[in-house]
């Protein structure tokens, strides 16, 4: 299969994805709450939500709402989001990018220690170097992130002044819920970088490699390093999908980051349907690109996987 | 009201004897960040604190005898039952340098009224009917739907907006922007970040001491803590009683939120007035109080509100704790242990949870079999205003921004009120008379009379209005006001 | 050959006992089951027993009189007086409740339906695997908070939305495995002498999927412990008067200052638990992967 | 064939396919197809060993497949004692699964770890019902003898024993239901050199006590000439040349056939040097394989007419099959 | 064994260990033997016996864990290379000895191009660089008859077949220029008429080159073929080194005779010889002959002590680990 049209085949899979889940999207939304109520402030008269409720379409047939908000989502349009009162569009652009950046900026931190950290373990299998990695690995995926960015910001922020406790604009307000971010894909990617390189450094091409007179350094890193990456990228393009789809939610919130998984949670607790239909739209079609950008990543680093 | 005597604002050194080097900039951090700062569109209280600096209404509350003081306005004159006259302040500029008019003044109360528009504070000013130029030019017509006495109450809440810069635009397109007559200019927004504001240099009043303003958004309060003793903000609003030993100084004063408990009247057991009462003396509001809110929240006095309100009656006084006399009337009532539901939600008001649990707790002790179910806002709110689906008990909080007890109780207690959990035609005749009563003296004796019926027989368990608690840092000085606003220009740093 | 007479059970006791990690945290992890399931053995107090003359005390070793009892507060009080280390062993309850919970019913559904896949291959197969993709490469958490949004929080809602994606895994790893199972000379053999489908499937391909599905039960299981606690601190799980770890946190965050720790004890709890549960499975993979490197 | 052979022949196979689809999922069609058997025909008599040799990857151990109906077949027929088995009835088939047998390349490989050797060896008698309890014991204590193993292995787990030992229960458990006819893919290629002579001189026994049929599979000319009374022999899901085993090693009348046998090492060193026939390049892909001759490409002898059309298995001699365009005649010593 | 000629490569005393969980193996116990500039050694023995081992040990490619050489020394042309700091053991791999390994299928790395594969081993060992070292590669490529080499410098190893990728293997070890080259059983995963072209491939290059080679394998097939010399493995030790001829007129000892028996047999098409009894369990290795328990011949002294490495004929060339060697020869 050519790649082009395996692209086009995945992009196509991607569409169905999205348009599946739009549409339970909106069942479920449509079926249970009322958007007035929670839209309109305790005092409101009966007329107003009626009002409301008129100027919304809600009192229209399911299907008909249904139809115009697939016919509005395959033109671009997303609604208005009831809670900020503004095109949906536009609130997830204020707060998708950045917390993609965020994202991304935790994956690196995770792959820039992961890497180095799980070749050391693997490089002396059952070393008490390698119990210490597997160890700290392991924690790093069983605290709990928000309860991790508290105890660092009691410390680097509060304690030590450091760092912003809180907030936005410089790369310094980044660090903290990065780092934050950082440990759960850091865990993981440790762990399967140990568990991958020392297959690799058993495996029997490093036994080739080293009969030719090939150093240890160069045998990890430009043999090994290369066939581990498609288990790395995997998880790490997982991690990311996962993260942004509201995992990253809670450590936002701690560090009062005003990216999209603070926006998830706002919009939960607002009710915010259309905003939440939009956000879900976005995130499942950021997770399709991302997997499909991994699969290609793949045909780079093994050259066996052809489309 | 107990108000703690300990960190009494009133101890601070008055603002001008700020010396000339002190600080001018200030940085605010709010609990979310506002949706908008279109002033007449939402009912957020995040973007009220932005917009009262930038924007002003036409009467505004005076601080310290809750009653409206003309702003924009210079004086109110009764035309008719249902009409009333306002001049308009000369010599006013907007932010872009254009006078404010009697056209702008009108613009901005026929735009809210529209329903087409669709204000979410529409109710606040439901009676207004339009408003037009006098024909002086100076002034402005507006009519109400009967006589209305809050009406200058109400316009407090309306912030005048320019013709010129809000006519024709979609609400979105005017969302990130704000243009007003007040002592602050907007100047940027970025997005999650902060929004920035700056003194104005024409503004027609006295010019603050605060010259730059910015602010923050942080949900956490314990975050909003450390910003706070890090130095990276001046000013965390709406803070724990427990940070108040930890915060570099506080400002706090008599807030606007009750906290009260709705009974179901319709069905169940509440129905029973001795049952209704024995849960008010159940309560150890002043226990609660100290413990959970370290003394930061006055006991209901057998009623809701607070002294100071319009038609409070201060001659009552709360039921006091008295387990031994709850558990008569349960008895009296012929209770035995049928369950009682207390619904609840968390994360709306300060503490909401865990005063709900402790009361739940006390009921228990008292000998209620009460229940204690917490639901998302959106059940809470269905069950609120769904009559079908009225749990026996359900928190509440109230806030009353007119000082006037008409608010509470057409809300409360009439039966066309969307939160009243009861059906009393008695009561209701009283409130929909009081409510065109042009003479304040009937009027408040009207009011009086009702709180007093109220008190024998109880529509709710009355429990906590609560302080404004807020930190700031040491050098701030600010005396926070009763009407919960917060002006920069009161500030200053020492 | 002597040495090898034993079944394999008891050598693989035996190598447990040698795997120091695992071992530990399985007696650790027995204590704090035991713990947790008999709690009120291990404590005087109630879980929801408020206490506010005591509230925000920390650890002492002190017996409380004011309540009448003579435990002290090991561990401290919460914003509400209550005992901490009590509602750690009760919000436990709650925490592992929803873990074990989710990831059961989410690991009999996917093994099921992976197995089905796996041995019937075809358009079972088809249709339940491009189910998992569509589920794969949707957000998931996004849509368990929806549910959570919809149907409100609480345990039992906490629980339907994370089931939404617990039996994917399961499922994919049921298939994979069966697949390999089912091309094996096993299950030809069996074919070959005559043994039917059902014995197959039963007696053959069952059992041999057990172990790599422990394995994934156990992560998955320490997953869901941790997914509770996240959503629990962001307010759409559990409610009070239930509590859970997440929840403890969650809710005495704003008290970090103050009362450290209300938040540092139930942190402590998550990451032990799941950090026990993680060496356990990593060991059980270890052992029973075969490509794993064996020390 | 002649009808007095006919009335010996236990199986016959009659223009057999085999295509493994590849690529495609259920909506889209299959892009291509392993032609992994295509068209064989070939009769195995009762009491005979049927030698299948072949490059690897050529079809062997499908055809073993397919005649003990483990794969559904693409094309052709089967029969079995006279009855087509891909027509059986479920009662038929049940009977058929007593007759005809399997051992596995790896035994071990084939027993569920958990069971027991006494387990594994009595589970086809007691699929089929045929013993149970005490008398099942016997049975197996029995078959344990006669595979040259102690009876009181009974309640052992296979992964205690030595690989020429699982191979021997693997054989056990074949012959447990008294078949008639064994395929033995590979039995011996995963043993020692040193326990591979106890497995093949068992083979061989059973064979001669038991009155068994084989098709022997395996890479190793040596071996199959040791056991086997007639080879096949395959190139790329085709049969090449089938005759009696010292026919064959006298007159190769197929050229792969010579290659293939002559590529065998010699295990004396004095005849080192005596000059080979080698075979260059490769095995060709059975994917979708082109029209003609599958060898051709290799082929010394290989004129127009091989790349074009596919040459059909002719009976040269008399027992002696060949699938050759051209007359080769190998007749040089093959030791 | 000790030959006029002075051996190129000579291992002493050769002891290798797998340190277990469930004990010590024994992989290679006290392995002794030289080669000579030019011959060929084949090195015979089941599965198990220690081939593989004791090549990796020479190269010290013993990983530890749970491996670790305990015992011996290697001289390589004078060279000690166990005494070597491992910096240096590099230029001992590749330059001095080089190694092809049993699996082609999986010694060659996935994700780089058999060109620079090759190209590797140039660069390190013939200190070439750039388009010098790729046109070396080049050449290796044609050495070992793959056709196009230009074009097929640019595969990876999953594009070619077995046979190629055993040329690989052979060319990347042939383009360290050794001194020594050890073939680990090149053939043993390949069908029999590849293997019959790498053989072929292999003898045309031993003469062009003039290398010495081990040659590891369990094909009698193939030593008859391509060894000058033998020497048979059993259970990590060495129990015979003989001539090729001598082994397969009268190897001394029973079990190399028990092996070349069954093979003789099965020429015959009679039943062939059986050696009673299982292979060794290395982690519970018999006393004394670790071969008694299955030996027609063992007496008491077998099952106690340890024969002792004697020359069987008193001219060197035919050692034998056996307290009864026997002296006839075979039918
Ligand atoms: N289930 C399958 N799906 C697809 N292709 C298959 C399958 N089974 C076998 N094949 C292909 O069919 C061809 C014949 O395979 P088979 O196993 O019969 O060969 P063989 O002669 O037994 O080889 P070997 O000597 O290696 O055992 C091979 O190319 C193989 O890749
Ligand atoms: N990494 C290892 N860990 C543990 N034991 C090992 C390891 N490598 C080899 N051994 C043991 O060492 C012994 C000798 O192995 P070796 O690979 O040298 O055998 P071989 O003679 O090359 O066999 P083959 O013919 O199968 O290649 C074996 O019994 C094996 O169990
Ligand atoms: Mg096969
Ligand atoms: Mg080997």
């Amino acid at each position: 299969m050519g790649m082009s049209k395996y692209i086009a085949q995945r992009l196509l899979f991607t569409l169905f994805v999205v348009l599946g889940i739009s549409i339970l999207i909106f069942f479920i939304t449509h079926i249970v709450g009322n958007p007035v109520d929670i839209m309109l402030p305790l005092q409101a008269t009966d007329a107003e939500r009626l009002a409301l409720t008129q100027a919304l379409g809600l009192d229209r047939p399911i299907l008909e709402q249904l139809w115009t908000f697939l016919s509005d989502f395959a033109v671009g349009d997303f609604g208005m989001s009831w809670w900020q009162n503004r095109p949906c569009m536009e609130v997830i652009m204020d707060r998708l990018p950045i917390s993609m950046w965020l994202i991304l900026l935790a994956s690196i931190i995770s792959v820039v220690c992961a890497i180095p950290l799980g070749i050391v373990a693997a490089y002396r299998p059952g070393s008490a170097l390698d119990r210490v990695v597997t160890i700290f690995s392991t924690a790093g995926i069983c605290f709990p992130p928000f309860w991790i960015g508290l105890m660092l910001m009691l410390i680097f922020a509060v304690k030590l002044g450091w760092l912003p406790t809180s907030g936005m604009g410089t790369w310094k307000h980044l660090v903290l819920p990065a780092v934050t971010i950082s440990f759960r894909p850091m865990g993981h990617l440790a762990q399967i970088v140990r568990f991958e390189m020392i297959q690799q450094l058993n495996a029997l091409y490093a036994v080739t490699a080293r009969a030719k007179g090939v150093t240890e350094m160069s045998l990890l890193f430009k043999h090994a390093l290369k066939n581990i990456m498609t288990a790395s990228l995997t998880m790490i393009g997982n991690d990311y999908c996962k993260q942004l789809g509201g995992l990253s939610a809670a450590v936002e919130v701690v560090f009062g980051f005003a990216g999209f998984g603070h926006l998830i949670s706002e919009t939960i607790e607002n009710m915010d349907f259309p905003l939440l239909q939009a956000e879900v739209f976005f995130v499942a079609i950021i997770v399709c690109l991302i997997n499909l950008l991994t699969d290609i990543l793949y045909a780079a680093f093994d050259p066996r996987i052809r489309y | 009201g107990s108000k703690p005597a300990s960190t009494a604002p009133a101890t601070t050194a008055p603002a001008t004897t700020a010396p000339a080097e002190a600080k001018t900039d200030i940085v605010i951090a709010l609990q979310g960040e506002p949706t908008t700062l279109d002033p007449q569109f939402p009912d957020d209280g995040n973007m009220r604190v932005v917009t009262w600096q930038v924007f002003e209404p036409l009467f505004k509350i005076d601080a310290a005898t809750l009653q409206a003081v003309p702003c924009l306005a210079t004086e109110a004159k009764v035309v008719d039952d249902s009409t009333w006259q306002f001049p308009i302040r000369e010599g006013v500029k907007w932010h872009d340098g254009t006078p404010f008019t009697a056209e702008d003044a009108a613009y901005s109360i026929n735009r809210i009224i529209d329903p087409a528009f669709g204000s979410q504070i529409l109710s606040d000013v439901s009676t207004i009917t339009g408003a037009k130029v006098g024909d002086d030019g100076k002034s402005i017509i507006v009519s109400t739907n009967g006589a209305d006495p809050i009406l200058l109450k109400r316009l407090t809440k309306l912030d005048m907006v320019q013709k010129a810069f809000y006519e024709g635009k979609k609400t979105e397109e005017v969302t990130k922007l704000a243009m007003g007559t007040g002592p602050y200019v907007f100047k940027s927004w970025e997005q999650g970040k902060q929004i920035e504001v700056e003194a104005f240099a024409d503004y027609w009043g006295d010019k603050p001491v605060i010259t730059k303003g910015t602010f923050r958004f942080i949900e956490e309060p314990v975050t909003r803590l450390f910003a706070l003793k890090t130095n990276e903000i001046n000013v965390a609003v709406n803070m724990y009683p427990e940070y108040a030993a930890d915060m570099p100084k506080i400002f706090t004063e008599v807030g606007l939120e009750t906290y009260w408990v709705r009974f179901n009247q319709f069905a169940g057991v509440m129905k029973d007035k001795n049952v209704r009462l024995a849960a008010n003396y159940a309560l150890d509001l002043q226990g609660l109080s100290d413990a959970l809110f370290l003394g930061y929240a006055a006991p209901c006095q057998g009623q809701m509100g607070r002294a100071g309100y319009f038609g409070y009656n201060d001659s009552l006084s709360d039921y006091g704790y008295d387990p031994a006399k709850a558990a008569e009337l349960l008895k009296t009532a012929g209770y035995n242990g049928e369950e009682v539901e207390l619904l609840s939600e968390r994360g709306r008001w300060l503490k909401d949870g865990e005063l709900t649990e402790a009361i739940a707790a006390q009921l228990a002790e008292a000998g209620f079999n009460v229940t204690t179910k917490f639901v998302s806002w959106n059940e809470w709110l269905d069950t609120l205003f769904d009559k079908a689906k009225t749990p026996d008990m359900q928190y509440s909080s109230t806030s009353n921004e007119f000082f006037d007890m008409d608010r509470t109780y057409s809300a409360l207690v009439a039966s066309s009120g969307t939160q009243a959990g009861l059906n009393n035609p008695e009561y209701d005749k009283i409130i929909a008379d009081a409510r065109i009563e042009m003479d304040p003296v009937k009027r408040e004796q009207m009011y009086k009379d009702l709180a007093a019926k109220l008190h024998d027989d109880p529509f709710a368990m009355y429990l906590l209005v609560l302080n404004d608690l807020h930190g700031g840092s040491e050098n701030l000085n600010w005396a926070p006001r009763q009407d919960s606003r917060i002006y920069l220009s009161e500030m200053s740093f020492s | 050959m002597e040495q090898s007479k034993k079944p394999k059970k008891t050598s693989l006791l035996r190598r447990f006992r040698h795997n120091k990690p695992a071992l530990f945290a399985g007696i650790v992890l027995i204590i704090i089951l035991t713990m947790i399931l008999f709690a009120p053995i291990f404590t005087n107090f109630g879980p929801a027993k408020s206490d506010l003359a005591n509230r925000l005390t920390g650890p002492t070793t002190e017996a409380s009189m004011a309540v009448g009892v003579t435990q002290p507060h090991f561990l401290g009080t919460d914003q509400l007086g209550r005992d901490i280390y009590t509602r750690l062993l009760y919000g436990g309850r709650v925490s592992l409740n929803v873990g074990f919970t989710v990831a059961t019913i989410g690991g009999v559904i996917g093994v099921v339906l992976g197995m089905l896949a796996g041995y019937f291959g075809g358009w079972t197969d088809m249709i339940i695997m491009r189910m998992v993709d569509v589920w794969a490469s949707s957000p998931t958490l996004l849509i368990a908070l929806t549910f959570v949004m919809i149907l409100g929080p609480g345990q039992k809602n906490l629980i339907f939305a994370l089931l939404i994606n617990s039996w994917t895994l399961f499922c994919r790893m049921a298939r994979s495995q069966v697949l390999i199972i089912r091309s094996s000379a096993m299950v030809e053999s069996g074919h070959a002498i005559g043994a039917s489908t059902n014995r197959i499937l039963y007696k053959h391909i069952m059992p041999n999927i057990i172990s790599p599905m422990v394995t994934t039960y156990i992560l998955e299981l320490a997953h869901f412990i941790n997914a509770e606690a996240n959503l629990s601190f962001l307010g759409f799980g559990v409610q009070p008067p239930d509590t859970s770890w997440g929840l403890m946190i969650g809710e005495g965050r704003k008290y970090l200052t103050q009362a450290p720790w209300i938040v540092i004890f139930p942190g402590l709890m998550i990451a032990t638990t799941v950090l026990c549960l993680n060496l356990i499975g990593n060991w059980i993979r270890d052992e029973f992967d075969p490509l794993a490197v064996k020390l | 064939m002649i009808d007095e052979r006919a009335k010996k022949t236990l199986l016959s196979v009659r223009g057999l396919k085999k295509y493994f689809p590849i690529g495609g999922g259920l909506v889209t069609k299959a892009k291509s197809f392993v032609h992994a058997v295509d068209g064989v025909t070939l009769d195995v008599m009762a009491g005979e060993t049927l030698g299948l040799v072949g490059e690897s990857g050529c079809g062997k151990t499908t055809i073993g497949r397919l005649v003990l109906k483990l794969l559904p077949k693409t094309e052709g027929e089967i029969f079995f004692q006279g009855e087509d088995i891909y027509q059986y009835s479920k009662e038929q088939e049940k009977n058929f699964r007593t007759k005809a047998q399997l051992i596995f390349q790896d035994s071990f490989s084939s027993f569920d770890s958990r069971d027991t050797i006494g387990k594994i060896i009595g589970e086809p008698l007691l699929v089929h019902g045929i013993a149970s309890g005490s008398e099942l014991q016997d049975r197996v204590s029995q078959l344990l003898l006669d595979v040259g193993l102690k009876p009181d292995l009974y309640n052992e787990y296979p992964h205690t024993l030595a690989a020429g030992q699982k191979q021997c229960i693997g054989i056990a458990r074949s012959i447990a239901l008294n078949p008639d006819f064994i395929v033995c893919d590979e039995p011996i290629s995963a043993l020692d050199v040193s326990v591979r002579a106890m497995v093949l001189n068992l083979l061989k026994d059973l064979q001669s006590s038991k009155n068994l049929t084989y098709m022997f599979i395996s890479h190793d000319i040596r071996v199959v000439r040791w056991l086997s009374s007639h080879i096949a022999v395959m190139y790329v899901g085709k049969l090449c040349e089938y005759a009696e085993t010292e026919e064959m090693f006298a007159h190769r009348l197929h050229p792969y056939t010579e290659a293939l046998l002559s590529a065998v090492p010699i295990e004396d060193p004095r005849k080192r040097n005596i000059k080979r026939e080698i075979l260059l390049g490769e095995v060709p892909s059975p994917v979708d394989p082109p029209p003609g001759c599958r060898f051709a490409a290799r082929c010394k002898l290989a004129n127009e007419r091989c790349f074009k059309e596919d040459p059909v298995l002719e009976e040269r001699k008399p027992g002696h099959w060949v699938a050759c365009w051209e007359n080769f005649h190998g007749e040089s010593e093959i030791s | 064994m000790e030959d006029s000629k002075q051996p190129i490569l000579s291992v002493k005393n050769l002891g290798t260990s797998f340190f277990l969980r469930e004990g010590e193996v024994k992989a290679v116990d006290g392995v002794s033997f030289s080669l000579n500039k030019g011959e060929v050694l084949a090195l015979v023995g089941e599965s198990g016996s220690g081939k593989t081992v004791t090549a990796l040990s020479i190269l010290r490619l013993i990983a530890w864990p749970p491996g670790k050489i305990v015992s011996g020394d290697v001289n390589l042309d004078g060279v000690d290379v166990f005494k070597l700091p491992m910096k240096e053991m590099r230029n001992i791999r590749g330059k001095g000895i080089a190694m092809i390994l049993q699996e082609p299928m999986s010694s060659l790395n996935p994700s780089q191009t058999i060109g620079r594969q090759i190209q590797e081993a140039v660069e390190i060992n013939q200190g070439l660089t750039g388009e010098a070292a790729k046109k070396a590669a080049i050449d290796m490529l044609g050495v070992v008859r793959i056709p196009s080499p230009e074009k097929r410098y640019y595969n990876y190893p999953h594009e070619l077949s077995g046979g190629m990728k055993q040329r690989i293997m052979i060319a990347i070890a042939l383009a360290c220029r050794p001194k020594v080259l050890i073939a680990d059983e090149p053939t043993c995963s390949l069908d029999v008429t590849i293997q019959a072209q790498i053989l072929k491939l292999m003898q045309a290059l031993r003469k062009e080159i003039d290398t010495t080679i081990l040659f590891i394998t369990s094909d009698l097939g193939i030593v008859a073929e391509m060894a000058d010399r033998v020497a048979m493995m059993y259970a990590g030790q060495l129990i015979e080194i003989l001539d090729v001829f001598t082994l397969f007129e009268s190897p001394a000892h029973p079990y190399t005779k028990g092996i070349m028996g069954s093979i003789m047999a099965m020429k015959e098409g009679g039943r062939l010889n059986i050696i009673e009894g299982d292979p060794p369990n290395l982690l519970h290795l018999p006393s004394g002959c670790h071969f008694h328990p299955r030996c027609e011949f063992c007496q008491d002294i077998c099952k106690t002590q340890e024969p002792a490495y004697t020359d069987l004929d008193g001219d060197g060339k035919h050692w034998v680990r056996c307290h009864f060697p026997i002296k006839s020869k075979l039918k």
